[in-house]
């Protein structure tokens, strides 16, 4: 009987995991909640992702009113994949995130850290599970303002301005979204995303719902960090305490994705944004441009952080690209990407969070010989790497094939070249890590330095260890991603 | 009125005035609200826009200097996105029903069920309470949840500065 | 201005008003505007105006943190206890229609317990953000 | 196009060029704030004008009106002010932790501080 409230539960239980944690005031207690409430979304999103991994689609009604006119959860096997992917990684860091926020924050201020952990998760799931345009709206900034506070309790006081900016351009990006879903229910006259896709046709090339798609594009753009609209990204990841930046890299980008694309997909319809604008041309543009761009800015970091903070924009132009194609390949190849740089980036910032805990800073000219005294570390840092790379046998080989698959279907084999001579850039850069820290001399600080603590190796490993092991068998990732993608593809809303 | 109001906001740079300016903008709002009939948020605008929203930004002014600095950067492509920004929305508008169209969509499809049976199924006649309440609870869920991460955001961030004032400081 | 007799008498006076406004705000939102966020926020700035006339200190005493804190918890947890408590009876979460026998009553009574969620939530919010922000300043000042 | 009928949208457009102008184009944190605010608000009248009938009432059922203005747009702007506010602040006690640690709320005096000798790329433009 349980498992019909599967939907809600997944996003309430972390929702009033907060306020329990806010009146028990116990940094222990709330990490340990936080743990426990993380792995349950994830054992439910399991459970709800296998219920509609064959293309079936549940709806919750929240209130029993029936949608339209109540709130409506809508799982199907695109957020079913995402929400699995969110609370794994939620999970993850969860345990994770003890010893590194332990040394990062104050001590008393650690259970208001968990508590806006756990908002956070709750906001990102909220909005992956909802088919409401105004609920996504609310869930986006419950996410949104957490995450701007755990921004801000980073150890720098440069962690303040980022935050400062990030708030002030996720609002701008929020309030363009609302704008967007505005403009839809002015024409539709409902909430309800299904209802509003049901409602569309023959309207949909109005001038109103022309300014809603430029509105929401924007506005999720910005987001989503896509490439002119990233400013506040590098900073954000820098300077926010390495769990956070393990967390939100991993999660926060794909979930606005996933918004993009449910936007695009489910109720806007692809013919109006194929095939009545240039939109993949736009897209295409702006992802190439993320990629060479970002990934050139990247190379002259002084902050191993940053370096791969940008490297996540560039990354994240890879998954728009494929977005770009409009085709099957396409878009798998985009939501596999988004799964497996999930995974890579989480994983890398996780062992840098690992890095800072002993050393303090993560720049160049500080970890110098850093491979002799913690080498597994190094070590997981390099794999990962050459996940980003995209070198054979890891997770990041299974996104750029699809990709290139992509391009040659559809006969642009200069993208195809484009793609490969874009990894070339990320060799540069994870090379600059490789030639500190295998081919330096350890400074006198370094020496002295140990691994992390066994928690936070153990659970970062576990990350690299499934980069690889996606990258060796990708029935998994490729099945689901190709289930999605059929299933965005056939409208499946 | 409001507009001219915002004009001089932006062209303001003393910030007290600025804060007193916009709390007379959002009483404006407020007034314009009534008009448009949507009592319950012209009193909400008008108890946090004009209320808590003043509050917060004098207390905040206490610590700046009152005066804001010329700004360095050139106003033109701010200005730029600003008009690109207005022209997608008077783009998108102009296609919009006309002002207090009956037969506008949004008076058709989900409000009509709201307006003619919610006072009957939910017992409560102010109908902007029982959507909120009841129709869109779960948002208003949402919305409690987002005061309350505020709050304790709040509290995260002056909190800290206390203890690091007492101890750790270089 | 902690010495004008006057003053305090009215003030105290007013303070009570407030109150009574938001209570009348909350409960009578379902027959004319208003509801728990007005009326939290009414609330709130009558202890925000007993702050102003007599010392920040004073209206901590009358209405200390650890209550605040617990106001900004126990507020979402019993709107969400609302519908954890339409999931118990047999509904979907935030179901009203079960709560009571008949289906309008218990919607009010839905209605009514998560307004008064909201209240204590927004109430608490809004005054533990005054506190931070005014003591700041207070430390500021020596 | 009845340009006369769509009074509200151009006030409305009028505020939310202006809050972004705002927003963007000055420097000092708390002026940025209000911008935000502003063009927040523009919203608000976005969603509400459209809802109003001419003739009607505020949607308060009595047996005495028969037409009502549509209260939904009522009920999201509700949930929009809340989040708006919330928003504002955090934003406010982000600028003042911003003011302890720098001294100042002027964003190009608080990213001078912070070039050398850290980085150069706060506004990604790499110098070197």
């Amino acid at each position: 009987m349980i498992s019909l409230h599967y939907p809600i539960l997944n996003v309430v239980v972390p929702l009033i995991a907060a306020p329990l944690m806010v009146l028990a005031r116990h940094g222990g207690f709330a990490w340990l909640l936080a743990t426990v409430v993380s792995g349950s979304s994830l054992a439910v999103s399991v459970a709800l992702f296998a219920e509609v991994a064959d293309g079936s689609v549940i709806s919750y009604a929240i209130g029993s009113w029936a949608p339209p006119w109540g709130i409506e959860y809508r799982i199907d096997s695109v957020n079913g994949f995402l929400l699995v992917l969110v609370s794994l990684i939620a999970s993850v860091v969860a345990v994770y995130s003890r010893e590194s926020v332990a040394a990062e924050v104050a001590p008393e201020q650690h259970y208001l850290f968990y508590t806006m952990y756990v908002l956070c998760l709750a906001g990102l799931l909220g909005i992956a599970a909802t088919g409401d345009g105004f609920n996504l709206f609310v869930f986006l900034e419950i996410s949104s303002l957490s995450s701007y506070v755990l921004i801000a309790l980073g150890r720098d006081r440069r962690a303040l301005m980022a935050s400062y900016q990030y708030l002030i351009m996720g609002t701008i990006g929020a309030t363009f979204i609302v704008i967007g879903v505005g403009l839809l229910f002015l024409m539709t006259g409902t909430l309800n995303l299904a209802d509003m896709a049901a409602r569309l046709p023959g309207i949909s090339e109005t001038r109103p719902i022309l300014a809603a798609l430029a509105f929401l594009t924007v506005g999720i753009c910005l987001k989503l960090a896509l490439f002119p609209l990233h400013l506040w990204l590098p900073n954000a990841y820098a300077y926010a305490p390495s769990a956070v930046t393990a967390f939100l890299a991993a999660t926060a980008t794909k979930v606005s994705l996933y918004v993009l694309l449910r936007f695009y997909y489910s109720v806007f319809g692809e013919s109006v944004i194929f095939a009545a604008l240039p939109m993949g041309a736009i897209l295409l543009a702006l992802s190439l441009a993320a990629v060479f761009i970002a990934s050139t800015v990247a190379i002259f970091q002084h902050d191993v952080k940053r370096l791969f903070a940008y490297s996540s924009v560039a990354q994240i132009g890879y998954i728009t690209l494929g977005v770009s194609f409009d085709s099957l390949t396409g878009l798998t190849a985009a939501i596999v990407h988004l799964f497996n740089h999930a995974l890579t980036k989480g994983a890398l910032f996780m062992l840098l969070g690992g890095v800072a805990l002993r050393l303090g800073a993560v720049r160049f000219q500080d970890i110098g010989g850093i491979a002799r005294v913690m080498p597994l570390t190094s070590f997981g840092i390099v794999l990962a790497g050459l996940s980003l790379i995209g070198v054979p046998g890891t997770v990041g080989f299974v996104s750029k094939w699809y990709l290139v698959l992509a391009a040659l279907e559809a006969g642009a084999w200069w993208l195809a070249v484009l793609i490969v001579l874009g990894s070339l850039l990320a060799v540069i850069y994870v090379w600059r890590f490789v030639e500190a820290a295998y081919f330096r001399e350890p400074s006198a600080a370094v020496a002295r330095l140990r691994e992390p603590p066994l928690s936070m190796l153990a659970t970062s490993w576990l990350m690299v260890a499934a980069c690889v092991y996606f990258g060796l068998d990708t029935s998994l990732t490729i099945g689901g991603a190709a289930q999605a993608a059929a299933g965005l593809l056939g409208g499946g809303r | 009125m409001i507009a001219v109001v915002t004009i001089v906001i932006a062209r303001q740079r003393n910030l007290f005035a600025v804060v007193i300016l916009f709390g007379i903008y959002s009483f404006l709002m407020a007034t314009v609200l009534v008009a448009l009939d949507a009592v319950d948020v012209a009193m909400t605008e008008a108890s946090v826009g004009a209320g808590i929203s003043t509050i917060l930004f004098l207390s905040a002014l206490h610590l700046g200097k009152g005066i804001e600095m010329k700004p360095l950067h050139k106003p033109f492509l701010p200005l730029m996105v600003a008009l690109a920004t207005g022209a997608a929305l008077a783009y998108g508008t102009l296609g919009l029903p006309a002002f207090s169209d009956p037969q506008a969509p949004i008076h058709q499809h989900v409000a009509k069920r709201y307006i003619e049976d919610g006072a009957r199924e939910t017992g409560v006649p102010n109908i902007v309470t029982a959507v909120l309440a009841s129709y869109r609870g779960y948002d208003t869920l949402g919305e409690v949840t987002v005061v309350f991460t505020a709050g304790i955001g709040v509290v995260a961030l002056l909190r800290r500065l206390r203890s690091r004032k007492r101890g750790d400081k270089p | 201005m902690r010495n004008y007799l006057v003053l305090r008498v009215v003030a105290k006076l007013m303070i009570a008003f407030m109150i009574l406004f938001a209570l009348y705000v909350q409960f009578h939102g379902d027959f004319g505007p208003g509801g728990g966020f007005q009326a939290g926020v009414i609330a709130a700035a009558a202890i925000v105006f007993y702050a102003i006339i007599f010392g920040l200190p004073a209206a901590r005493e009358v209405v200390p943190d650890w209550l605040v804190e617990s106001m900004v918890a126990a507020g979402v947890l019993l709107y969400a206890g609302v519908g954890f408590a339409g999931l118990l009876l047999g509904g979907n979460f935030l179901d009203y229609f079960v709560l009571a026998g008949d289906p309008v009553d218990g919607q009010h009574r839905g209605i009514f317990w998560i307004e008064v969620g909201v209240l204590i939530t927004v109430a608490g919010v809004m005054l533990k953000i005054f506190y931070m922000f005014a003591g700041r300043e207070d430390g500021d000042r020596g | 196009m009845n340009v006369a009928g769509h009074f509200s949208y151009w006030v409305t457009i009028l505020i939310a060029i202006s809050g972004l102008y705002i927003l963007i184009a000055r420097g000092n944190l708390v002026k940025k704030l209000v911008g935000l605010a502003i063009f927040q608000t523009s919203v608000y009248l976005l969603y509400i004008a459209p809802g109003k009938l001419i003739g009607g009432t505020a949607p308060i059922v009595a047996d005495r009106f028969a037409v009502y203005s549509n209260p939904l747009p009522h009920v999201l702007i509700l949930t929009a002010i809340v989040v708006g506010v919330a928003t504002l602040a955090l934003g406010l006690a982000l600028v003042v932790r911003i003011k302890e640690a720098y001294g100042s709320i002027e964003e190009d005096e608080i990213l001078e501080q912070d070039r050398p000798p850290f980085d150069s790329s706060a506004n990604n433009n790499v110098s070197n």
